[in-house]
């Protein structure tokens, strides 16, 4: 190694060492550099678009179940009971944002658009518990009994009306034949479940989706059968 | 150089052990090969002037419903075609000698293959688990993989 | 010295007469020894500090700045931290070994500050054997990083423990070498005389910096190879982050983690401070003589010049340690032994030959004496 | 002088390095054993952040996988979104309108600008010097922030879809990137001078585990490992894809400039070169971005025809390929992604034979290696 290449070394030490002081002496003096954040005071507006938890707003929820099929990880439950106007009423509608993954996915394919993003991002928690969003405030149980009565007491009505016009028939017409179109009750019995629940939730009757009961990692029963594609 | 004259090429070298070449619907066409021949092939792959399929791209198990398989997927980096290699297996004890000295790429895809599908490479430099514990049971990526209650205690 | 101060004490106040003298010495030593103790640990918790606002500003990001008005007392909520901390002991660690390591460094590295020249009169103890006394007591730290390394029977401790002592021992030879040209000036080891040989000349060019060319030379050498003991990047190879995961203290949690710390800002100081004191003058300052002024200001003034000069040098290190990465083992010792000990070994010969040549005196020096 | 002592009976030590390490770059566990600081065999031990992506890509269908795209390289989920969307759409032969394939090209390239700085911040972290990876972060959030326009996340982005993309750009998107770039674009040579050319990092890098073209070629190593040892294959150029041909850049090659051809100081200024061709590229795409629809008509329940494709492209870590069998129904029959970092961990055994440990933590850093693709 000639004496050169030993000075040279030396030589290219000192100033490439130099070089790059001299530009971290430019940021350490120059104070307009400094782009921390500090957090609690200055807070992080995010931008319209951002992903943060979900929110469900009830009263244009349909719960036609596209957003509980098309989520990866299953972390959306929603039980749903048809009303005596054959409206669906939504018994319960919880999100898990403990297991979300903020794909986006749930919001892009609901019809109603009713479930969107709000750009909150702190909902730090000690007990996994509160990481269950519920949108639907009231017991679900309650819900159902109070559907049941409504649907029970209008087929109750549809039955009287019905009985009160079959008297008059008979009256009027003297004994015409019956021809054969007695209707079926107005519709099932409000006990059924809607078919259109989530299958796979059908166990899960209690309020908190049960933490992976089931046997395969995060995979619901299986997807809609191939016939049911598409929307109910 | 195009998939078809590949085959004949092949074909006219190894005879019946170039199977058939698998061209509509598969982007790359495949060629597929007969197990015992793989290695040679591969080699005859690589050194031909004319064909020079230096790198491996991608090397990967399939559980079809009737049979094993595993594709190889070839680029020449000199003269820029590429080609599809598949040999299918039998579902039983799916077994094929390993190609890491034609293509030193291919031993951890391997390792990969034999840990995920079961496939044993023979001669293989170091066929392990790669991604499961070394100890674990059955190979996951199978179509009939059941799914093990516990792992040394642990709830699956 | 301490003698002096314990007569003039006993004259001040007359009821002490009756107390037999070494008792009053050994009072003063201690009270002394417990000033300089408290202003070396309250320096090195600063240092922690203001090595983490100056890193944080090269970084354009903001240094501690929550616990106390600035931040300034973050080091303290560090040291209560670290003392409240579970102080864990490996379970095969070498207990006896493990806890003798920590307190082998601290005394290695705080034991230096005794012949530190503060200022006119502020020095701990002048011994004559001054710079002899500070090579030997920093070389104890490398008995303990090794006991460290060894005893935490971790295999990344003992590989931290290894390399450090190989550096260390190897760079003390430049240091020591790049330190002789200031005594061969001076004429002795004392670093009270080496600062009082820089005195004179506008305060400024009787620097040993200006002495002469192979001097000037040799403070660099001096600052490069002082920044190799130290441990500090670019040679920070024993508790290098990224490989050794943090090299011989890996295993050491609470307070004596805080022992490692405060030994690594202690050696910094001194290393400094010797820098200023064979080097750029220790108190002098340039167009001012800190004589003239009345005793005690006299002696505060030159503390704050001392202070600052040596402060001066800290800073370089730390803004030195967050701009260039690491060298590696080999690469660091074929620079101890290639190109720095050469280098040094030329030096000295270089100022002896000037020395006897110009009988002693330096470029500054013959300039006055043709102008005067 | 032959030293006659006797050679005193060494022990080899073998260390676990990782899988928690602070310098591993994710769960990677290499089973050191060293005679010394020096290693004689360093066999990586790979598998610990194995989540079956390959498993559920069977089980999910083609609009559900996309999320799990991201989190195969989270560095660079943009361009493996946009590699799932070109290997289906090369499937099922779908037509992606123009607006939309420059979108993917400007955020991919923007994607791999922000992969890129991570690679060059946690390399120069590793090697010692921390400031530039503080530097290297302060530019990757300004990318982030762009990205949270468009799609709304910072990291996992899930913004591409299969036939287009899932939202248009916001307004006045342009023009904030158009800033970043004109704000970015001084800065890598800053980093050149500040860190590139040090002579102690230079010294660390020169000359460190060398791939020979020959070897590179074997091994199966591919993007900038692969152009670092001087093959100029860049899947952009030699296989275009998108509208790729529609802009002109040149193909970064490793140059031997500072030492053997292949070393690992190659790999890091291949990457900090092809930074600068990003910058490029997005400038072009940015003012020949034409209007028009951003999503292609596609079904939810997207059924593609029967049959095989292997797809690649070029990720910011190498080719990420994707070989997706169907057979008809709404799920993929069998996936498999080819990840770069993979199938460079192959040469990682024999390019680290005979290194110093400090030379390991360097080696992994100049391949650039991400555990998420490894593990799969």
């Amino acid at each position: 190694m000639g004496l050169k290449a030993y000075l040279y070394d030396i030589w290219e030490a000192v100033a490439t060492t130099a070089k790059g002081m001299r530009i971290t002496a430019r940021y350490g003096v120059d104070p307009r550099e400094t782009i921390t954040l500090q957090y609690p005071e200055e807070r992080w507006e995010p931008s319209e678009r951002y992903r943060g938890f979900l929110y469900n707003d009830i009263k244009t929820c349909t719960s036609c179940t596209m957003c509980v099929r098309v989520c990866p990880v299953d972390c959306i439950s929603l039980e749903a009971v048809r009303g005596a106007d054959k409206k669906m009423v939504l018994a319960s509608y919880d999100i898990d944002i403990g297991r979300c993954m903020y794909c986006g996915l749930c919001v892009e394919v609901c019809p109603p658009k009713s479930l969107k993003h709000t750009s909150g991002y702190e909902k730090a928690s000690v007990d996994r518990g509160e990481l269950i969003l519920h949108f639907v405030h009231e017991d679900a149980n309650q819900i159902k009994a109070r559907v049941a009565k409504q649907v029970a007491e209008a087929a109750a009505k549809a039955e009287a009306e019905k009985a009160a016009k079959a008297v008059e028939e008979a009256k009027a017409s003297g004994p015409v034949p019956d021809d054969g179109r007695n209707e079926a009750p107005a519709d099932q019995p409000a006990s059924q479940q809607a078919a259109a629940a989530n299958p796979a939730k059908k166990d899960a009757a209690e309020k908190k989706p049960p933490e992976g009961a089931k046997g395969e990692p995060g995979k619901p029963e299986e997807p809609p059968k191939k016939g049911e594609g598409n929307t109910p | 150089m195009e998939p078809k004259e590949i085959f004949e090429k092949v074909q006219a070298r190894f005879g019946e052990a170039a199977v058939e070449l698998q061209e509509e619907g598969f982007r790359p066409a495949f060629l597929v090969v007969a197990p015992e021949k793989v290695r040679e092939i591969g080699r005859f792959l690589r050194d031909d002037p004319a064909m020079k399929f230096d790198s491996l791209m991608c090397l990967s198990g399939v559980d079809y419903p009737d049979r094993f398989a595993v594709a190889y997927h070839l680029h020449s980096l000199a003269i820029g075609h590429r080609i599809g290699v598949k040999v299918y297996l039998p579902k039983e004890a799916p077994s094929l000698p390993s190609v890491d000295e034609v293509w030193p790429a291919a031993n951890f895809q391997e390792r990969e293959a034999f840990d995920l599908f079961g496939i044993v490479f023979e001669g293989s430099w170091d066929l392990r688990r790669i991604l499961l514990p070394e100890d674990w049971e059955g190979h996951p990526l199978r179509k009939d993989y059941k799914y093990p209650e516990f792992y040394h205690g642990i709830k699956v | 010295m301490m003698e002096s101060l314990a007569i003039s004490l006993v004259n001040a106040v007359p009821v002490l007469s009756g107390v037999p003298l070494w008792t009053i010495t050994l009072l003063v030593m201690i009270v002394v020894a417990a000033v300089v103790l408290t202003f070396a640990l309250t320096y090195a918790g600063l240092a922690t500090y203001v090595e983490r606002k100056v890193a944080g500003d090269i970084q354009a990001r903001v240094g501690p700045n929550r616990v106390g008005p600035v931040g300034l007392l973050q080091f303290l909520a560090d040291g209560i931290k670290l003392l409240l901390k579970e102080d864990i002991i490996p379970t095969h660690a070498d207990r006896f070994l493990f806890a003798l390591a920590p307190y082998l460094v601290f005394v290695g590295s705080f034991a230096a500050f005794v012949v530190i020249p503060f200022g006119m009169g502020l020095i701990a103890s002048d011994l004559n054997i001054g710079i002899y006394y500070v090579m030997a007591v920093t070389s104890l730290v490398v008995v303990g990083v090794l006991l460290a390394g060894w005893s935490s029977n971790n295999k990344w401790a003992l590989l931290g423990g290894m390399r450090c002592c190989a550096q260390i021992v190897s760079y003390e030879i430049p240091v020591g070498m790049a330190l002789l040209p200031a005594v061969l000036i001076a004429g002795s080891l004392s670093l009270q005389d080496i600062v009082r040989s820089q005195g004179g000349l506008l305060g400024i060019f009787g620097w040993n910096l200006f002495h002469n060319p192979f001097t000037f030379f040799s403070f660099f050498l001096y600052y490069v190879a002082a920044l190799a003991e130290t441990n500090r990047t670019p040679f920070d190879i024993p508790e290098a982050e990224s490989e050794l995961v943090s090299g011989y203290h890996v295993e050491y949690s609470g307070i004596r983690f805080a022992f490692f710390f405060l030994a690594e800002y202690g050696d910094m100081f001194v290393v400094s401070a010797l820098a200023t004191a064979c080097f750029l003058g220790g108190w002098h300052v340039p167009f001012l003589n800190a004589k003239a002024l009345p005793a005690v200001w006299g002696n505060l003034f030159s503390l704050g010049v001392f202070l600052t000069k040596t402060l001066g040098l800290v800073l370089l290190m730390m803004w030195v340690r967050w701009t260039l990465p690491r060298l590696r083992v080999d690469q660091l010792m074929r620079m101890a032994w290639k190109y720095l000990v050469p280098l040094t070994f030329f030096n000295l010969l270089g100022v002896s030959l000037w020395l006897l040549l110009f009988h002693g005196k330096g470029i500054p020096q013959m300039i006055a004496s043709l102008i005067g | 002088m032959k030293s006659n002592a006797v050679a005193l009976p060494t022990q080899e030590m073998l260390i676990n390095m990782g899988p928690q390490h602070p310098s591993t770059h994710g769960v990677l566990r290499v089973i050191l054993r060293t005679d010394g600081e020096v290693v004689v065999n360093a066999k990586p031990d790979v598998g610990y952040l194995h989540r079956a992506l390959e498993k559920i890509g069977e089980r999910v269908t083609y609009a559900q996988y996309m999320p799990f795209t991201d989190r195969l390289d989270y560095l660079a989920s943009m361009n493996c979104n946009a590699a799932w969307c070109w290997t289906v759409e090369k499937l099922a032969g779908i037509e992606v309108p123009e607006r939309a394939e420059y979108i993917r090209v400007i955020v991919c390239e923007l994607n791999r600008i922000a992969s890129h700085l991570i690679a060059f911040g946690s390399f120069t972290a590793d090697m010692g010097a921390f400031t530039p990876f503080l530097y290297a972060i302060r530019e990757r959030e300004r990318i982030n922030d762009l990205f949270e326009d468009i799609c709304g996340n910072r990291l996992t982005y899930n913004y591409v879809r299969i036939g287009g993309v899932s939202a248009d750009l916001p307004d006045r998107f342009l023009e904030k990137t158009k800033e970043f770039l004109d704000y970015f674009e001084p800065k890598v040579p800053e980093y050149n001078k500040l860190i590139s050319y040090n002579k102690i990092f230079v010294h660390r890098l020169a000359n460190i585990a060398v791939a020979t073209p020959e070897d590179a070629v074997a091994y199966g190593l591919t993007g900038p490992n692969l152009r670092g040892s001087g093959v100029p294959f860049d899947l952009r150029k030699n296989e275009p894809y998108s509208v790729y041909p529609k802009f002109d850049f040149d193909v970064c090659v490793g140059t031997g400039e500072r030492g053997t051809l292949g070393d690992c100081f190659d790999r890091y200024m291949v990457r900090i070169n092809e930074m600068k061709e990003s910058v490029k590229i997005l400038r072009q795409a940015i003012a020949q971005i034409p209007e028009g629809p951003v999503m292609a008509k596609v079904p939810r329940m997207f059924k593609p025809p029967v049959g095989e494709v292997y797809f690649r492209a070029e990720n910011p870590r190498g080719e990420t390929g994707f070989y997706l069998i169907s057979d008809g129904t709404v799920n993929p029959y069998r996936l498999k992604i080819r990840a770069p970092s993979f199938v460079t961990m192959n040469i990682f055994e024999k390019i680290t034979k005979g290194l110093m440990i400090a030379d390991v933590v360097a080696v992994i850093g100049s391949f650039d290696i991400i555990l998420p693709e490894i593990d799969r």
